[in-house]
């Protein structure tokens, strides 16, 4: 884009402001735009900043865990996860077998769910209603089911430092499988109706390649950076929890572009529900706390780390405690920061509605951008 | 003025008078019936939607010719179109292969401007290139 | 992951610290003329190691943990992009009882699983790092969000505006010592 | 608050006004203007299981020109009020306005003595007709509220309201 185009007023900015049905929350784009194409992209944010690590330094370490729900509320439970890993990890409390399977099981239902909610929002982007009333008709099924374990149906506050606070029962594993059984005749129905549909191909294919550098010098990560070639998922680099005893495998595509996040993000449902179903094949009895819950929690001096893998990357809590029951410092070190930040990069060039179908393929929840 | 011609201005006058009312009725029923002015805060009623922005810099600036053409093609087609109706109206009298005929070199004749402008690419979209570097 | 490698290369950069006697002693103090720019006006009657201690996993979550002197964080990244690693987190913690804000970089990398800590102090006052935006783009944010809530200034940053807070906004929310004013 | 009352329009005839009362009532047209999780929970209303179109609110408009109902799903923060503000302005008459969470009711959980971001409540600068508490409330609520807006347009109830025994 030469110089002359840009200082002799052929170029206008295009506000792809706070309140746009593509962005998904409030995030805003100021565009730069020369006719349709996209001179520069300059997301700014803060829009939806609620001082999640401000409101750390003055809750204790329990009264914290409802916050981390409202982080990224499409995939909560991830979340709950990290909190609690960390404080666990600094506290050296041993979590009881059932409940870390327990953890597991909730944890990919919620992914599933996540994807899902990605799934209808990213087709509403491209232009598509119907797959939205499919994909919510299939998330309610999941919602049903963990809202009889957990209470919420979105913003979940289930795990304990050392547990979960609730037991399922025979009708919530019967569900379970009841629902994986549904699910694994709607996804074909959902390729049928969506992935090979011509005008998605066309929507998606190599529209916004994005190249391993790149990903590597932002920092992005999940589904983004496994669109692009990369096998990095958290919960096979960097195992935690009980992922090493279940066999699944890591989908990767190479193309990197947004028809290969789009299917990254299809085939780990199918991930997902392997692991839910060796979860519950596997599901050992015992108690679901540890036994003697420490009543106030006071994790020792330093500093400490945990990366979970939540639905759109690995999400990391950089914990800071001085010994007191309250958090000296909390980092949350929210994925979709990193894979935002390569959307300027990347969308150079580009006509706007192919931003828009990138943007849609990277995953974007605003609130844990903006924490 | 004989008693047929009077007739059929009457019908031209009754489906022009239809028309108007049509497109102004529905201005002047919204304007009486709606309360008057807007309860505003800020009173940016009157800003250009921009997502709940201000706008950045004005709308008057030099921009690519190609959105011009697209709406030329709109133009061949609503043409087309438009002229469809009479020419529904003037062959109705069962399927003869003459008036077939007919309607198809009417129709042919504007379709080929839109093939001319497929062969031009202008559906292409790609980019104008400045020449005064 | 091997880190004698890694551990070289970054070992001029960290800063001498006069570590407890009892701390494992193999590492003989080697005090090359390299490290003139370090501040050596301390003279090194305790024992005195560089600040790289391997970390173990389990208990703290990364693998390598290094104090960096403020202007060698640059240097740093250069070192561990080209290792291949990728910048997971800019943390700021204030220190108010110190009267010092320390700036936490963590590292990561995908094959094979490590995690790498810079950490470095800065006077509370005027607390100013050089950006390590260009030798990793995605230090930007990262970078503005810790000026926006510590008030670090990063030197060379292409633009240093308030990313989270709005535009005009003049105060630091994390500080330890902020009040709200209305 | 400093916005102006509603003003009447140039023909009032009490029959006319009954009846434009019980149109606007069951085709409101919110406006997608979802900030956090409750946002979620109001796309899942609008979804096939809770169908809010079975109350003629089902058309989302992005545009501010076409909406009646501004449903404030989430949190409104201090850089976003100005935001919140122009697009209520915005909007033609006649507007209503829905605090849809605890965040838009009082701030919700991020209100707390010290907090420098969240504007507390979304009546701090809207005049806003019908709360729905909840974090995020339920889609039942949310069609609950619809209804208690269409009360307050029309002045009666006509679906049946839930006793809670």
């Amino acid at each position: 884009m030469n110089k002359a185009a840009i200082d002799n007023q052929e170029t206008f900015v295009l506000n792809l402001g706070p309140q746009h049905p593509a962005t998904h929350g409030v995030l805003r784009v100021k565009l730069t735009m020369d006719g349709e194409y996209i001179v520069h992209a300059e997301p700014v944010l803060g829009y939806i900043h609620r001082m999640h690590e401000k409101m750390a330094e003055n809750r204790t370490w329990a009264q914290y865990m409802p916050n981390t729900g409202r982080m990224d509320y499409l995939s909560a439970l991830s979340y709950n996860h990290g909190y609690a890993a960390v404080v666990e990890r600094a506290m050296g409390i041993e979590v009881p077998e059932r409940a870390e399977y327990l953890r597991v099981i909730t944890v990919e239902l919620n992914r599933i769910s996540s994807h899902l909610v990605w799934f209808g929002a990213f087709i509403l982007d491209l232009g598509g209603f119907t797959p939205l009333l499919y994909a919510f008709d299939d998330r309610e099924k999941i919602l049903d089911l963990l809202e009889s374990v957990t209470g919420s149906r979105l913003t979940y506050c289930y795990f304990r430092f050392g547990g979960v606070y609730n037991d399922i029962d025979e009708n919530f594993v019967d569900g379970t499988r009841e629902f994986i059984k549904t699910m694994r005749k709607s996804i074909p129905m959902y390729h049928d109706l969506v992935t090979k549909n011509i005008i998605l191909m066309k929507r998606l294919n190599d529209i916004g390649p994005i190249s391993k550098e790149t990903i590597r010098k932002y920092g992005a990560t999940g589904p983004v950076a496994r669109g692009s070639g990369i096998d990095y998922d958290v919960r096979k680099n960097e195992p935690y929890s009980i992922y090493p005893e279940f066999d699944f495998d890591v989908p990767v595509y190479h193309e990197g572009d947004s028809m290969a996040r789009y299917m990254v993000r299809m085939d780990e449902i199918e991930q997902s529900m392997r692991i839910i179903e060796q979860a519950l094949d596997k599901l050992p009895d015992g108690p679901v706390m540890v036994a003697k819950a420490p009543k106030i929690i006071k994790p020792p001096k330093g500093d400490y780390y945990q990366a979970v893998e939540a639905a759109r990357g690995s999400f990391g809590i950089r914990m800071v405690s001085d010994g007191t029951n309250k958090a000296y410092r909390l980092k949350l070190r929210s994925p979709t920061f990193s894979n935002l930040s390569l959307f300027s990069e990347a969308c150079e060039g580009m006509l706007l509605p192919d931003a828009l179908a990138l943007m849609g393929s990277l995953d974007l929840v605003i609130p844990e951008i903006d924490r | 003025m004989d008693q047929k011609s009077l007739i059929d201005l009457l019908y031209i006058a009754a489906f022009f008078l239809g028309g108007l009312g049509f497109a102004l009725g529905p201005l002047v029923l919204a304007n009486i019936l709606a309360p008057c002015g807007t309860r505003n805060i800020s009173n940016k009623s009157k800003q250009y939607i921009e997502c709940g922005m201000v706008p950045i810099g004005g709308a008057r600036i030099r921009f690519g010719a190609v959105y011009y053409l697209y709406a030329l093609m709109f133009l061949a087609f609503d043409v087309d179109v438009l002229f469809l109706f009479p020419v529904a109206v003037a062959y109705n009298h069962g399927l003869v292969i003459r008036d077939f005929i007919e309607v198809v070199i009417f129709v042919g004749i504007l379709a080929l401007s839109i093939i001319y402008a497929w062969r031009k690419g202008v559906f292409q979209w790609n980019r104008k290139v400045y020449n005064h570097q | 992951m091997d880190f004698a490698k890694l551990k070289e290369q970054l070992r001029p950069l960290a800063i001498l610290e006069d570590v407890v006697a009892e701390e494992t002693a193999d590492v003989e103090v080697e005090q090359e003329e390299g490290a003139a720019d370090l501040d050596a006006q301390s003279v090194p009657e305790p024992q005195q190691l560089p600040a790289i201690n391997e970390v173990d996993h389990q208990a703290k979550g990364f693998d390598l943990d290094v104090k960096v002197e403020a202007d060698k964080v640059v240097e740093a990244a250069k070192i561990l992009d080209e290792q291949g690693f990728f910048l997971e987190a800019v943390t700021g913690v204030d220190w108010l009882k110190e009267n010092q804000l320390e700036v936490v970089y963590d590292y990561c990398m995908w094959q094979p699983q490590c995690r790498v800590v810079i950490r470095t102090r800065l006077d509370r006052e005027n607390p100013v790092i050089p950006t390590i935006s260009a030798v990793i783009p995605g230090a930007n944010w990262h970078e503005r969000e810790t000026h926006d809530f510590f008030g670090i200034k990063f030197s060379g940053h292409p633009n240093l505006i308030p990313i989270l807070l709005p535009e005009d906004s003049d105060f630091h929310p994390l500080l330890k010592d902020f009040k709200v004013n209305e | 608050m400093e916005s102006q009352s509603l003003q009447p329009s140039i023909v009032q005839f009490a029959p006319l006004d009954k009846l434009l009362a019980l149109g606007r009532a069951n085709s409101l047209w919110p406006m997608t203007f979802g900030l956090a999780c409750c946002a979620i929970e109001m796309m899942a209303t609008g979804a096939s299981r809770f169908d809010l179109s079975r109350f003629g609110a089902e058309v989302f408009r992005p545009s501010p020109r076409q909406c009646d109902v501004m449903i404030v799903a989430g949190t409104i923060n201090h850089k976003m009020a100005p935001a919140v503000k122009t697009l209520y302005d915005q909007m033609p008459e006649p507007k209503w306005v829905i605090a849809m969470g605890n965040c838009a009711i009082s701030g919700g959980p991020f209100a707390f003595p010290g907090q420098y971001a969240v504007v507390e409540g979304a009546d701090k600068f809207l005049p806003v007709d019908v709360y729905i508490p909840g974090c995020p409330p339920r889609p039942e609520a949310l069609i609950e509220g619809i209804l208690e807006l269409e009360e307050k347009i029309t002045g009666s109830r006509r679906w049946p309201r839930v006793k809670c025994e």
